[in-house]
């Protein structure tokens, strides 16, 4: 018995890439991601977790690690959400999990909490623009950068890719995805202000 | 409308933000012990202070972070922040003149000028 | 060469200039009268060129394109526009409403208050004509086609308006680098200057500033007017755009520095019939003969209290028109101006004023008198003058409603009766004529030296040297008369302040008089300044008035409140986008596409869509329901129960933290075993339930209500972050990650067995409130056998890619036991049929687990819980309070009404009520009605009768236990 | 004492007219301060002003003196949506406002003074299961409390409001509504300038720009007030001071239940009718109708802190913009014409207090949230008794700060998450 999965956004089904107004949508729909929480004073702990994914766990508020294979997305001073597109890969999380003290830190699968919608082109902050309150250029001015959110209501996580046109990947809730996209693609009517 | 400082993710609009209420308000160690009045005391009677008031803000739309902010309620104007647990941070300044402090002239309120210690 | 455009006014045809308003062109085709005033239906022409335009209000276009009250000064013509006159009937020329004038004495301020008193039952009739007197033009009556959008905007230099000093900051931010926006509300830079012949500078600002991407950073927008000027430098502008597939732009600004190049405003001059049209601000005219080579007239008269009307004669008479005569009512004026108009031989008359005017649709006289020194008795004899067009000009206002908006202070400045910006509150700087600087040369100084100070403080330097201005026009200063005098009467006076709500002169007196005495009382009782144009041209006017009637000086008064808009806001471009399929954020589970594709009807809970049932072919609700409850009861039913909200719980401490939030104990709870939890707010009500399964030592595994989801999360952090910070508890919400698929129903257990061959589904090794996590063809599930039925239940927590997936192999393998999808009504019925609660129906925040008959979860035990001590308060323990019962009507065949209420005693009105149906359905199974309901003492009066008044009949039934279907709950272990 | 004034009436307004309304008294006094009191009211607004009207005229108590800051009437009196109605779910709130009701009723001809109460009807819009239920309940409770009120189906509301938008494939379509007939809209400021008139008439003096600075307190029983018109002495002080409640009290050390809300409202461009009753609706948040002016007066939602600026956040504008617009696509090309905001108190269970206080001859009427203009002259009619008799009224009794510690509330957040 096989189980296929199912991306969130209808429009986007099988990886399709759809293009309007110049920009391009794709749904990275089942990269792994895993919710880290606990103490960043905690200097073993940080080590550790360091040591397992072999990577550093940003302490800079609104920034994100990427050691090439993952990324890991500072949330809070407690908190980290680790991101990896490799779908096949799951134990990386059972081995953070297998490691884990279970006593004041926490490693949560939630690769199924969120999906992502990657967005591409040169006016996309034109687009964003329409449903984000936040300063973009401020807030988005780097390939490090994290920004957690509201789109327009809903809550988002937005990323900056490090990519030659500019490339940001909306991390929204699967209840939410379908929302989202559709705003965005209305938004892409209008570009130019 | 108004911009607060959040302690982790820096400054945002105040939508992105719920407010907890007055600050300093803690949950009676001894319920049990307490008088039906002491109960409704610390479950709804609030100073409501017109002028720098101390109260709780959370960064929903964030980190989620649970923080303290010194504002003044008649103006708006966001004077401190300071982080739970935290003690009261001293606050310099006038509050408005009279207890309603509205202008004698002119449309809004007056502005007053606050520094924190 | 100019194009010609053709348009209709009335229906009638007309044509005007490419780039012209409406009012320009109404006027080119000798259109004076163009709108009725709004109580006494005057004829009113138009006064003004911009924003502040009281009178030239029209009704533009029709249909579902249609717009209300639009300024003639505002709109540009374009083909085919057509515009109607509004406030009138049958017709502008000939209004029946004109009858009110006559009667004007009779109708004064507020003369509603005092009248239509009786006899009471009238008031509705009465209400009917001034409802249909009142309002001006028309509401659109269907749909509006068009889109609007939001824009956010964050720049270091925000310049409000497009003027000289605006252009001039502009042009010295371009300098700087910093990222800087201007905005201009009319179509053109230039301002006030574009109503100049010589304004060269401007044009050549203009034109340097447009050059395409000379300035990387600076951006220039125009037809977009700031309307509100909000905290930390947040403000909103709509743009007009006017596009097919967009008609508004709202900018939603905010700013590190703002300027405010606002400009001014010129002032009316309140004198008897001051209101008859071809009577305009001389400036306005000015506007309309310069910038649209617009005549208008042929004999003008100038009437002024300061020199800058004289531009207006020089050039009128420099065009050609012959300028009758200036009519100034100061003794004498240097101005250098006044001396170009002695030179070109123009007739001036100092120390005289304007008594009176005649023409009935069109001013065609003045009639001209002498005026002592304090402008308060006439003098000699009054003399006729005829002519087409009176300019007036009372001096000017600076714009100074952005400032206040944002809370800076304003000052009154005597010389020329002006509020100006005094202390600011916000990163705020005024310039130019909108901080009562109306010089050129001063201007262009305080330009340079308030803009280099905004770039000190970014720690910029520009090269930028400033252009000394040498060329000063001296103007002599004003002279300002609130009231002129009239030979007439004060009393039988027509003097108008506000025009298009026709407030005179006199109506403030009788404000005063009446002993409304402050400003707001005085507005309100007289609506002075309350109309369209907000009083731009008005509102110091009725000031000076107050101040003249009452002496009291101006700055005691203090001016009414600037409130927002600047100048009115379309809804829809206020709505944007977010209304329709945007209205509201829309959730939905991983199974919503299974769900259209099975015809699911949905119900909304909260944002999410979540089906409500499944009806087949030709079935009803009621059928449909049935349907499902059966099959549930008797094969298997399959619900989407995604929504519920899932919280992990890990840390040392979890344990503790489920025995402070919840009202029952945990610590005893073993791995892999689930309890059900009631969570109560401090003021011992109940806020939320669900089930709480024990993953490990240290991790659990809450759900919580759909609607409750969010609210319980970040309540639980609150506890966490900021009472109990010692307690070494995680939390992340998984809600999203797992979907929930619930099967229902004593066959069950067959499809979980062919789901997964290889797990022991026995009582013993997997009995009913036990946990497993369990491979579903490879992928890890959380599996919960518990039940909201009353039916062996298997809550299957899958990642929710997979869920589709699992669910239709639900389906396929369930086929043999009539699986059947039931919905959210379905899953009310069910477990109504087994007394079980939804929080948010059976509860109202008014409601304690007492009242629920649910004691038996609230632990005697523990010390404290929340909510623990509020359910000891006098009210609380209160023996008479309201309790969970069930209720059975004494016809099976009646189902009550949920929200229904109940009452022991049938008595007249009012009845004593006991309480109300919280639920009530059809039970297949039981083949009757059941209820719920919380009623007094209900638990004690079980077996008792009790009444339901229903609109046309009474409805008997009885209080019964809340549990209708196997109370000993044997279903769920057979 | 002073003379009584001129009634007003059609031919009062003729014979004023005939002199040019040169011969109009003051509707009321402008009195400088006595040195003391029988009863002082702090705050002239619309309850304020009720309070003395009543006191004067039920209790015979003419020696009292309302203080206002500012301008009488210039606080939520004068700054609300003028909604008027008495369908509340529970038995106290309903005999409140129900009484409330009945005397705006023949309030214009009681003040001589026209307040243009028009009772176009109030619809309150169910959108969901949830909302029918809970409209329902409200409903039936009403009809069993004597109180009139129907339940509309969609089609009965598109018949009684034709410009709704009833389509059932909008994201939160109608499903249905409750009508109250008697209720409706008045006009504001006329409230409050027709019981000035009417209590000044009687011997209130009513002293604006007067702002109590503080209250004064000799074991246990209060004395008097400072005020920026000096000593004002009296062993009866009532304050109705709404948004600012908590400020009078801190002057006595004693802390309330309240929250005081920034709360706005809007009106558009005056058109001709276009729309003849009130629509509420709380779940997407709008409350409209038409002034008599023309004006469709809109209300928002309150925000969520505390603020005394009198002024929101731009987002709940769109919000209730967004909704008006769902719910009426035709007013989609209306413009606002003004916008403003005031200052709410807010209780814990969206019900006032009408109480004494544990200090002698203070009491407290507070806490009506975002609905109290409808309440106005009930208001001040058990005000008025619990003043006077020392004890509250049997409407009020309900309403005092004992609740909070027997938990007695009187929960009304049910259905009305913004009640106006």
């Amino acid at each position: 018995m096989i189980l296929n999965r199912e991306n969130a956004v209808i429009e986007l089904k099988d990886q399709t890439i759809k293009e309007y107004g110049g920009i391009e949508f794709q749904e990275i729909a089942f990269a792994q991601k895993i919710n880290l929480r606990g103490n960043s004073n905690n200097k073993s702990f940080m080590t550790l977790q360091g040591k397992l994914l072999d990577a550093v766990l940003p302490t800079k508020s609104n920034t994100y690690t990427n050691n090439g294979k993952i990324k890991i997305l500072w949330l809070g001073p407690n908190e980290w959400l680790i991101v990896d597109e490799d779908k096949k890969n799951n134990e990386l999380f059972l081995k953070l999990e297998k490691s884990d003290s279970h006593e004041e830190s926490a490693i949560t699968d939630v690769s199924e909490n969120r999906t992502i919608i990657r967005i591409r082109g040169k006016k996309i902050f034109n687009l964003l623009a329409k449903f984000l309150v936040i300063d973009l250029d401020k807030n988005l001015s780097n390939d490090s950068s994290v920004v957690q959110t509201l789109f327009v209501k809903v809550p988002i996580i937005l990323v900056r890719n490090n990519s030659n046109v500019v490339e940001i990947d909306l991390y929204v809730n699967r209840s939410h995805a379908n929302y989202v996209y559709n705003l965005l693609v209305d938004g892409t009517k209008n570009l130019d202000f | 409308m108004f911009l607060i400082n959040c302690p982790y993710c820096g400054e945002r609009e105040q939508s992105e933000f719920s407010c907890g209420g007055e600050a300093h308000i803690s949950r009676p160690k001894n319920p049990p012990d307490t008088s039906d009045d002491q109960w409704a005391d610390y479950l709804f009677m609030r100073k409501n202070i017109k002028g720098v008031q101390f109260e709780r803000w959370n960064h929903s739309s964030g980190c989620r972070q649970w923080f303290n902010v010194v504002r003044n309620t008649s103006t708006d104007e966001i004077l401190g922040i300071y982080n739970m647990g935290e003690a009261i941070p001293e606050i310099d300044g006038e509050n408005p003149k009279t207890p309603s402090g509205e202008p004698e002239i002119g449309s809004g309120n007056i502005s007053t000028s606050f520094k924190k210690k | 060469m100019s194009t010609k455009i053709s348009f209709t006014f009335d229906k009638k045809k007309y044509f005007g200039i490419k780039g012209e308003t409406l009012a320009s062109a109404l006027l080119r085709n000798g259109i004076f009268l163009v709108g009725r005033s709004f109580k006494y239906h005057r004829p009113r022409g138009i006064i003004s060129a911009g924003s502040e335009e009281p009178n030239a209000i029209v009704q533009l276009e029709s249909g579902n394109i249609t717009e209300p009250n639009v300024r003639a000064t505002e709109i540009e013509i374009y083909d085919g526009l057509s515009a109607t006159s509004q406030n009138n009937w049958p017709s502008l020329n000939f209004d029946l409403g004109s009858i009110n004038d006559l009667f004007s004495r009779f109708i004064p301020a507020g003369f509603y208050y005092k009248t239509f008193i009786w006899p009471p039952k009238f008031w509705e009739f009465y209400e009917y004509f001034i409802r249909r007197a009142a309002g001006l033009g028309k509401s659109p009556t269907t749909d509006d086609p068009d889109k609007y959008e939001h824009l956010h905007y964050h720049c270091d230099i925000l310049i409000i308006g497009g003027g000289i000093s605006g252009m001039y900051a502009a042009k010295l931010a371009a300098k700087s680098n910093l990222k800087t926006l201007l905005l201009e509300q009319n179509s053109e830079l230039g301002g006030y200057d574009l109503s100049n012949t010589d304004s060269v500078r401007t044009r050549k600002l203009s034109e340097e500033l447009e050059e395409s991407n000379k300035f990387k950073n600076l951006k220039i927008v125009k037809n977009t007017s700031v309307f509100a000027y909000f905290h930390a430098n947040y403000l909103l502008a709509s743009q007009k755009i006017n596009k097919k597939n967009l008609r508004q732009v709202i900018w939603k600004i905010r700013a590190k520095k703002v300027v405010l190049a606002t400009g001014s405003i010129e002032r009316f001059l309140t004198f008897h019939n001051n209101d008859k049209p071809g009577i305009m601000l001389a400036n306005s005219a000015r506007k309309y003969l310069n910038k649209y080579s617009n005549k208008i007239s042929k004999e003008i008269v100038i009437f002024t209290n300061n020199d800058s009307a004289y531009k207006s004669a020089i050039d009128f008479h420099k065009k050609g028109v012959d300028v009758k005569c200036i009519i100034d009512l100061r003794k004498q004026s240097n101005g250098d101006l006044v001396k170009e108009a002695k030179d070109l031989g123009l007739k001036i008359f100092f120390g005289h004023v304007i008594i009176n005017t005649e023409g009935k649709k069109r001013i065609n006289k003045v009639i001209v008198s002498e005026v002592d020194e304090k402008i308060e008795n006439l003098l000699g004899n009054p003399k006729k003058i005829s002519c087409d067009l009176l300019c007036v000009s009372g001096g000017w206002t600076p714009t100074v409603h952005l400032f206040s908006q944002s809370r800076g202070k304003l000052i009154y400045r005597e010389s020329d009766a002006t509020f100006i910006p005094d202390k600011s509150f916000q990163k705020e700087v005024s310039i130019g004529a909108c901080n009562g600087t109306f010089l050129l040369k001063e201007i262009f100084e305080e330009t340079f030296n308030k803009m280099n100070k905004i770039f000190n403080e970014f720690g910029i330097k520009i090269e930028e040297k400033f252009e000394e201005i040498t060329k000063i026009t001296f103007q002599d200063k004003m002279q300002h008369a609130w009231i002129i005098p009239s030979n007439k009467n004060f009393k039988k006076t027509k003097m108008f302040i506000d025009f298009q709500n026709d407030v005179t002169a006199k109506d403030i007196k009788l404000a005063l008089k009446e002993g409304y005495r402050s400003i707001e009382h005085i507005k309100r009782y007289t609506t002075t300044g309350m109309a369209t144009d907000q009083g731009k041209i008005s509102n110091v006017n009725a000031l000076g008035i107050i101040s003249n009637l009452s002496n009291t000086p101006i700055h005691e008064l203090g001016t009414t409140t600037f409130r927002l808009p600047y100048t009115p806001v379309t809804f829809g471009a206020i709505a944007g986008r977010h209304i329709k399929e945007f209205f509201d954020v829309e959730r939905t589970t991983p199974m919503h596409q299974w769900h259209i594709k099975n015809q699911a009807k949905f119900e909304d809970v909260g944002q999410w869509k979540r089906a409500w049932y499944y009806p087949k072919e030709g079935e009803n609700m009621h059928q449909a329901v049935n349907r499902e409850v059966k099959a549930t009861r008797d094969g298997i039913g399959i619900l989407d129960a995604s929504t519920l909200g899932k919280i992990d719980i890990k840390g040392r401490d979890s344990s503790e933290f489920l025995n402070r939030v919840y009202t029952n104990a945990w610590s005893k709870l073993q791995i892999g075993k689930c309890r059900y939890g009631l969570m109560l707010g401090d003021d011992g009500m109940v806020i939320d339930d669900g089930v709480t399964s024990r993953i490990r030592e240290n991790h659990y595994i809450m759900t919580t209500t759909t609607g409750g989801a969010a609210s319980v999360m970040s309540k639980l952090e609150d506890w966490l972050q900021t009472e109990w910070p010692e307690l070494k508890v995680r939390l992340t919400s998984v809600t999203e990650q797992f979907a929930t698929i619930s099967l229902n129903g004593p066959y069950a257990i067959n499809l979980m067995k062919k789901l997964c061959p290889d797990q022991n589904f026995s009582r013993e090794n997997f009995p009913h409130m036990s946990f497993k996590i369990i491979k579903i063809s490879g992928i890890i599930c959380r599996v919960m056998r518990i039940s909201f039925t009353g039916e062996k239940c298997y809550e299957i927590n899958i990642p929710s890619s997979y869920a589709q997936a699992l669910w239709e192999k639900c389906f396929e393998l369930g086929k043999e036991f009539n699986i059947t999808p039931y919905g959210t009504e379905a899953m009310h019925v069910l477990r109504a049929e087994k007394g079980f609660i939804i929080v948010g129906q059976e509860t109202d925040g008014s409601v304690t687990p007492i009242d629920l008959d649910m004691s038996w979860i609230v632990s005697k035990k523990k010390y404290d819980f929340i909510g623990k001590r509020a359910l000891y308060r006098s009210d609380t323990i209160k023996k008479d309070r309201k309790q969970l019962v069930g209720l059975l009507t004494n016809n099976p065949k009646e189902i009550l009404e949920e929200g229904s209420q109940i009452v022991e005693n049938i008595s007249n009105l009012p009845m004593e009520m006991v309480g109300h149906v919280t639920s009530s359905y059809y039970s297949p199974n039981l083949d009757r009605s059941i209820a719920l309901a919380l009623i007094k003492e209900g638990i004690e009066k079980k077996g008792k009768k009790i009444y339901i008044p229903m609109p046309n009949k009474t409805i008997e039934a009885t209080i019964s236990d809340p549990v209708f279907v196997d109370p000993l709950n044997e279903r769920l272990n057979t | 004492m002073h003379k009584k004034p001129k009634r007003y009436s059609i031919f009062s307004l003729i014979r004023n007219a005939l002199s040019y309304h040169e011969n109009w008294q003051p509707a009321w006094r402008s009195p400088e301060p006595k040195k003391e009191y029988d009863a002082i009211i702090i705050g002239g607004g619309g309850h304020g002003l009720t309070t003395a009207y009543y006191l004067a005229k039920n209790y015979g108590l003419t020696n009292i003196a309302v203080l206002e800051k500012g301008w009488i009437g210039g606080g939520n009196t004068g700054r609300n949506t003028t909604i008027i109605r008495s369908n509340y779910l529970w038995d106290q709130s309903a005999g409140l406002y129900e009484h409330a009701l009945k005397l705006w009723e023949g309030m214009s001809q009681e003040l001589n003074y026209n307040v243009m109460f028009s009772q176009r009807g109030v619809m309150n819009v169910a959108h969901t299961l949830h909302d029918v239920r809970e409209l329902k309940r409200r409903w039936h409770a009403n009809r069993l409390n004597d109180i009139d009120c129907e339940w509309l189906d969609t089609n009965k509301v598109k018949e009684f409001c034709p410009i709704i938008n009833t389509s059932q494939n909008i994201r939160y379509p109608v499903l249905g509504a409750t009508l109250q007939r008697r209720a409706g809209t008045a006009r504001h400021d006329a409230v409050a300038w027709g019981y000035a008139r009417g209590a000044d008439a009687m011997g209130v003096d009513i002293i604006q720009n007067c702002e109590v600075t503080s209250i004064n307190v000799k074991n246990g029983q209060v004395s008097g007030v400072e005020t920026t018109k000096g000593q004002i002495n009296s062993k009866k002080i009532g304050v109705v001071t709404a948004g600012h409640s908590s400020v009078i009290a801190d002057m006595v050390g004693i802390r309330l239940p309240l929250e005081s809300r920034p709360l706005q409202a809007l009106v558009s461009e005056p058109v001709k009718p276009i729309i003849n009753t009130v629509v509420m609706s709380n779940t997407i948040h709008a409350y409209v109708s038409q002034s008599d002016k023309g004006e469709l007066v809109i209300g928002a939602g309150t925000d969520g802190y505390i603020s005394y600026s009198q002024r929101g956040g731009f987002n709940i504008v769109e919000d209730t913009i967004a909704a008006v617009v769902e719910l009426f696509p035709l007013f989609s090309r209306m413009k606002m014409l003004r916008h403003w905001g005031g200052i709410v108190d807010i209780c814990p269970d969206a019900s006032p207090i009408v109480s004494k206080t544990h200090i002698k001859g203070l009491y407290f009427n507070c806490g009506w949230g975002t609905g109290g203009f409808k309440a106005t002259p009930g208001s001040g009619w058990v005000f008025a008794h619990t003043i006077a008799n020392d004890e509250p009224h049997k409407l009020n009794a309900p309403f005092t700060l004992n609740r909070f510690s027997s938990g007695e509330l009187v929960d009304e957040h049910g259905a009305a998450a913004v009640a106006h």
